[in-house]
């Protein structure tokens, strides 16, 4: 017991958790030097670390291992703190020690998470990332806020229980609580399967990504774009790599959002929706499974959270600015917020994958393992998602935003540690376009791949421009949808529309039959309406204040009930 | 004399706040009375440490009141089971003393406030005496003892509503210490004694009488009455609620976790759990019973306006996750009760003063009140998120250690559909508990307070309601002495290996 | 649209845009020619026709942006479709966070 | 049948007494409204079970117990030692009980628990009613204090007229 501490010590997640605290005691204006130097030292521990399991410890008769280095958690973790640290600088004006430690406890969790070697060390990360990413939501400090943020934790805990259950029943069955290759083959498995499906935002399971993630804070919904889903995904690869259903949910993943986020009004929505479709590609990469696609999978999460956060990042400064991210308002802005405009179109070509961006040498190497597998229906699927990603992404979310016709606002460009924030994270995404060897090298697997073959260059700029044609001809001809304001529906509405309604129409047609019994049999019915205000509310039946009375008669019953068991 | 001291030390330790209570009376000085009740807790406190490790090495301490020799005698006795409840009863009191200055100050006519301190104390002498008793009937007249106590000081909360509460408290705490009387005196009337381990060793002869098991079933529902083990938990919010916030606090932390202990110490110790458990089924109605509690006490919680009535009903709920860890009646199940009961009376003895302090500040407790305050409050806002983080059990607090073995324990015992309820009452703690940070944290403070001119708490507050913190966390990071300690009282009361 | 400005930004001259798309007109006509110059490798078969990633790129841009736009019809609805009171709280303001 | 008339049922009257003043304090707790009747049953009830206690040390013919010549039969002492204990605990709660009914009555103006508990809720429910107009009050001053605004942030430094 006594060396856990040295080996938990040298987590780079407990660095994290640690420089929370600090931040939580520390006078305003050294927040921000904590807010860098917390993420960069944690990243340096994580490459002094060697590669193996460390951090063993008992706890409870389980023998725990809180930090395993190999190469697929390493990648995790690092750009995990990458973006840490990126989105430390961008947050650095914020004056709000809540968010700050938040994204911190947030930043800690996940990286915990990724380098845990057991089921339970992975539930109680898990758990954690759930609690610490809700304060960056209720800290819009907006009632709409506090009512989503509290939708979105009953989601991120039912994902933690569904973990945790699963857990004990894989332990039930296999005896084992290491994190490694679980399989759909024991009910626990397929427990911890939907555990990890909510936190990937599977079809159907996805929508508290649209829902929550516009409602945070200006930063936070770009701290929130990069853990919860990327954690998911690792888990995914970590115990369910080449579970053939992966194929199928990420082509589903791929395509649907689409439709969604060309419809679509609200941007930072748009772009939640985009990293849904996003992920599908990494679900695909794990559904197939190769050492290639495993690697296509880390490679396209790790260029995804920098291209996806450049973008969240370029929205999150024109509503800083602005005050409303609506398409159907903004227009024009490129005058007012050039370099915002520039750093936005970088991310944009990153996400459409053109050559020399970095989700070109990430994305082609799913294509191309899911092309070797000969997974056709997958392939074209994910080659008519590539061209939704040029619509939704790469044109509607700078187009509308930064050009169309002027709305009329003239603001100030971004703040200066918003705009180094964008710039060093535009950085990156060329940097990984042009020079992608580095990022190979940290690869879990040695594969040999090479993305700049011409057959590949030239097939992938005849996709995205004709794509590119087909929007001036659709705009110009009038056909290309217009923004309007509005929501669109989507699966929330089952659990916000459809099961209220069910549960009025019970308690409608409840109250109609006690309507009728009353009238025939007097007060004997006391059951229906408000079910639970009724029994629990404060002066509902069960919570409130009884006579001594009644309190006593329910005494009585249970002596007698008692003394009849023993009777 | 050091000797002397130690061997007396039993005795002492129930001694000590008893005879300091009239001492208070006389002092008629609030502040002089306030030092006595300090004094005297933090003596009890040290002695029960001192025992705590005696029993550990000697593994029971016994002590013979007035040299009468057991069984004839009331003899007392400490083993590792009552000296971790005896830990938790003299730690909760030692730190209200700091806390309950400013905080009895604010909401007592000061007339009135040496009063308080005294039966304190008594109630202190009471709790005390129930944990190392030995004697059947000692117990019960240690428990009127300390339920009179609580009565009165439950009857001195600032709004009228405290007093027909604590009525109410008195009318269902009496027929539960009645029960519990009438059940000593069946047992009693079959065996011909009163002593513990004496009537451990004679019961067998005469289980199969009816006499026993109505014995049994009072005792049983006696002391559920007194631990607010639902349906009998219904008294609890409201005393809760209206007492005074130091109070509140005490109160919460032990009195209901004394009964607890009384409950299963004449279960296991003294009937037995073959007995009780074996023959009759009474292991499934608690488990049944405790389940109903979970749920119902988070629902209801949830729904509660007001802060200090939300945490009582939460505390109707984790009584329901202590007696189901009992009700297993194995020795990891008992293990993870007890530590739990520990726990959560840390627990709730932490939340019960944070939200006292906010009390303290803006003289009202429904959770639109402490709107805003964790900006105005910063420390005791923290203090009450990690008390919060704590009863959800989020991993390195307390209570994450305790939920945790009870997972595991009722896991092993493959009572699964528990496990269940359990990870849904914990579900909804989430709720009611975020309710009140969103509260704290994310709404403004109102425009009309008129309570800008205090800060912060005052130091003793702060420094209490930070203890209980203190110690939350460093069980939930160092947890083995607290395991390795429940684990030997559970061997003990259920056999198997520490 | 311009009403601040009294000369058109960059972006919004009708010879600006003309240029854009005839640059894009180009480059698709280039990339058309293209085809004729490198070597494919099909692993589908169907992967290997004349002008496959072109006409894939505009049939696959042009269905995705009409199926959503008849989809609106059915799954639009106003923004405050789920309540009254998300509508009020929309215009609730953050406080003060997000300071410079 | 006649053995059980003649001896058991008479040897077992003092329970008969017992049970008997047992339901009648239990239901008065539990019937009556009034405060102070419901004090008076919880005696009656305590009463019945210091009785239990007493009656079963005693055994027929036997005297006290205090040592005399002879051989005699003595009833057992240690029940009527407990029950004096017991019966100190029944009249502090009787005491406390009475002493709360008084300040009850100053408080509320009644005794009767169902007038009490009804003004309490009136109470709470306004208390819960100025609650609520509060926290609604709140929402409209924010939501008025910030129409224009869509999504919040910082204040527009130019808007199109």
């Amino acid at each position: 017991m006594s060396d856990w501490l040295g080996h938990a010590m040298a987590s780079p997640a407990l660095v994290l958790m640690l420089g929370a605290a600090l931040i939580a005691c520390l006078p305003r204006w050294l927040h921000g030097v904590w807010l860098l130097v917390i993420p960069a030292a944690a990243l340096a521990l994580l490459w002094q670390l060697p590669m193996g399991l460390h951090g063993q410890i008992g706890l409870f008769g389980f023998d725990l291992t809180t930090l395993r280095v190999d190469g697929l958690s390493r990648i995790w973790a690092t750009i995990f703190l990458i973006g840490s640290f990126l989105t430390g600088l961008y947050a650095l004006h914020v004056d709000d020690r809540i968010q700050h430690v938040s994204a911190l406890v947030y930043a800690g969790a996940a990286v915990g998470a990724v380098l845990a070697g057991d089921l339970v060390t992975l539930f109680i990360y898990w758990e954690a990332t759930a609690i610490a990413s809700v304060f960056l939501i209720w800290a819009s400090r907006t009632i709409k806020a506090h009512i989503v943020g509290l939708r979105y934790l009953v989601i991120q805990v039912i994902s933690g229980l569904l973990l945790m259950m699963g857990t004990i029943i894989h332990y039930h069955a296999t005896g084992s609580i290491a994190f490694d290759h679980l399989g759909l083959a024991t009910p626990g498995g397929w427990l911890i399967f939907v555990a990890f499906g909510i936190k990937a935002a599977f079809p159907l399971l996805h929508n508290w990504v649209q829902d929550a993630y516009p409602e945070a804070t200006v930063s936070g919904t770009v701290i929130l774009s990069i853990y919860t889903t990327k954690l998911a995904i690792y888990s995914l690869a970590r115990g369910y790599a080449g579970t053939e259903a992966l194929i199928t949910i990420g082509a589903v993943m791929t395509i649907f959002p689409i439709f969604f986020a060309v419809i679509e009004n609200d941007l930072r929505r748009v772009l939640a929706y985009s990293l849904n479709n996003q992920l599908g590609f990494m679900v695909v990469g794990i559904g197939i499974g190769t050492p290639l696609a495993l690697n296509g999978a880390a490679a396209h999460a790790f260029a995804h959270i920098l291209y996806k956060g450049l973008l969240f990042m370029s929205m999150g400064a024109v509503l800083h600015r602005v005050g409303t991210i609506k398409a159907s308002e903004l227009g024009g802005l490129y005058k007012s917020m050039p370099w915002t405009a520039a750093f936005c179109i970088v991310g944009s070509m990153s996400i459409s994958a053109f050559p020399l961006f970095s989700g070109f040498v990430t994305k082609s190497m799913i294509l191309t393992a899911a092309a070797e597998n000969h997974h056709w229906i997958a392939w074209l699927a994910l080659l008519v998602a590539s061209a939704g990603v040029l619509d939704h992404s790469g044109i509607k979310v700078p187009f509308f935003s930064f050009f169309h016709h002027d709305a009329g606002f003239r603001v100030r460009e971004a703040p200066l540690n918003m705009l180094l924030a964008m710039g060093a994270t535009a950085a990156l995404c060329i940097g990984i376009g042009v020079y992608p060897a580095p990022l190979y090298a940290i690869l879990p697997f040695d594969v040999e791949y090479s993305p700049y073959t011409s057959t590949h260059v030239i097939n992938q700029l005849q996709l995205l421009m004709f794509a590119a044609l087909a929007f001036v001809v659709l705009f110009r001809s009038g056909l290309y949808p217009p923004e309007v304001r509005g929501l669109n529906l989507d699966s929330d509405w089952l659990y916000r529309r459809l099961l209220p309604a069910i549960g009025r129409g019970i308690r409608d047609s409840v109250a109609a039959l006690r309507a009728r019994i009353v009238a025939g049999l007097g007060q004997l019915a006391g059951l229906a309406g408000h079910w639970l205000t009724d029994a629990f509310g404060t002066n509902g039946a069960a919570a409130r204040t009884w006579t001594t009375g009644v309190m006593l008669l329910w005494v009585t019953a249970l002596l007698a009930a008692y003394l009849l068991l023993y009777y | 004399m050091i000797t002397a001291f130690f061997n007396q030390m039993p005795v002492l330790v129930v001694v000590v706040p008893l005879l300091a209570a009239p001492l208070c009376v006389l002092a008629h000085r609030a502040f002089a009375a306030w030092l006595i009740y300090c004094l005297a807790s933090w003596l009890a406190f040290a002695m029960a440490f001192l025992l705590f490790v005696e029993a550990k090495i000697a593994g029971e301490v016994s002590y013979a009141v007035g040299n009468w020799a057991p069984p004839f005698g009331i003899e007392l006795v400490i083993d590792t089971y009552s000296a971790l409840v005896l830990l938790l009863v003299t730690g909760v009191a030692a730190v209200t003393g700091p806390y309950a200055r400013k905080s009895i100050a604010s909401e007592i006519a000061i007339e009135r406030e040496y009063l308080v301190f005294a039966l304190m104390l008594l109630c202190l002498a009471g709790l005390i005496g129930i944990t190392v008793t030995g004697d059947a009937f000692n117990l019960f007249v240690f428990l009127e003892i300390s339920s009179l106590s609580s009565y009165a000081l439950i009857a001195m909360g600032p709004k009228r509503r405290a007093l027909l509460s604590s009525f109410q408290y008195l009318i269902m705490g009496t027929v539960g210490g009645t029960f519990l009387l009438i059940g000593i005196g069946l047992i009693f009337m079959m065996t011909g004694t009163l002593n513990m381990a004496d009537l451990a060793d004679r019961l067998p002869e005469v289980y199969a009488t009816r006499t026993v098991q109505a014995g049994l079933a009072f005792i049983v529902v006696g002391l559920s009455l007194k631990a607010a083990l639902m349906p009998a938990h219904i008294w609890l919010p409201n005393a809760y609620t209206y007492a005074p916030s130091a109070i509140s606090a005490f109160i919460a932390a032990t009195a209901t976790k004394v009964a607890v202990y009384a409950l299963f110490r004449f279960v296991f110790t003294v009937f037995g759990v073959g007995y009780a458990f074996g023959t009759l089924p009474l292991g499934i109605v608690l488990l049944a019973l405790a389940a109903v509690s979970m749920i119902a006490g988070s629902l209801a919680s949830i729904f509660q306006t007001d802060v200090k009535r939300l945490l009582a009903w939460s505390s109707v709920a984790q009584m329901g996750y202590i007696v189901a860890g009992f009700a297993l009646a194995t020795p990891a199940g008992v293990s993870a009760g007890l530590v739990h009961l520990l726990n959560h009376g840390l627990i709730k003895g932490a939340l019960f003063m944070a939200v006292g302090a906010m009390v303290w500040r803006v003289r009202a407790s429904s959770i639109n009140d402490l709107a805003g305050l964790g900006r105005a409050m910063p420390l005791t806002s923290a203090a009450f998120v990690i008390g919060g983080l704590s009863l959800i059990g989020v991993p390195a607090t307390a209570g994450f250690i305790s939920k945790w073995a009870l997972m595991s324990a009722l896991f092993d015992a493959q009572h699964y559909g528990v496990m269940a309820l359990l990870l849904v009452a914990s579900l909804l703690s989430i709720i009611y508990v975020g309710r009140v940070i969103e509260a704290l944290y994310f709404r403004p403070l109102p425009d009309d307070v008129s309570h800008h001119k205090h800060g912060e708490a005052p130091l003793g507050m702060q420094v209490a309601t930070w203890t209980l913190i203190a110690v939350n966390i460093v069980i939930g990071v160092h947890a083995t002495p607290e395991l390795e300690a429940a684990a030997r009282a559970a061997a003990s009361l259920v056999g198997g290996a520490p | 649209m311009s009403q601040s400005d009294a000369r058109p930004g960059l972006f919004e001259r009708p010879g600006v845009i003309r240029t854009i798309i005839a640059l894009i007109v180009l480059i698709c006509a280039g990339l058309v020619v293209a085809e004729f110059f490198y070597t494919k490798h099909p692993h589908f078969g169907f992967d290997g026709w004349f002008a496959f990633y072109p006409l894939a790129g505009f049939v696959a841009y042009c269905f995705i942006v009409l199926t959503a736009k008849m989809l609106r019809p059915a799954l639009r609805r106003n923004e405050d479709y789920y309540n009254e009171r998300d509508r009020q709280a929309l215009q609730t303001p953050m406080r003060d966070d997000d300071h410079e | 049948m006649n053995q059980f008339l003649t001896e058991t049922l008479p040897g077992l009257f003092n329970y008969w007494i017992v049970i008997g003043l047992m339901m009648i304090g239990f239901y008065t707790v539990i019937a009556h409204d009034n405060l102070v009747k419901k004090l008076i049953g919880l005696t009656v009830f305590q009463s019945a079970v210091f009785i239990l206690y007493i009656s079963m040390g005693f055994i027929h013919g036997s005297t006290a117990p205090i040592i005399i010549d002879g051989d005699p039969v003595y009833a057992h002492p240690l029940p009527q030692v407990l029950i004096l204990t017991a019966i100190v605990v029944g009249v502090s709660t009787t005491a406390l009980g009475l002493a709360l009914i008084v300040r009850i009555n100053e408080a509320y103006g009644s005794i009767e628990e169902d007038d009490v508990l009804a003004a309490d809720m009136a109470t709470s429910e306004g208390e819960e009613a100025r609650e609520e107009a509060r926290s609604e009050q709140a929402e409209a001053a924010e939501g008025h204090a910030a129409t224009g605004a869509d999504d919040g942030a910082e204040a527009h430094e130019s808007r199109p007229a």
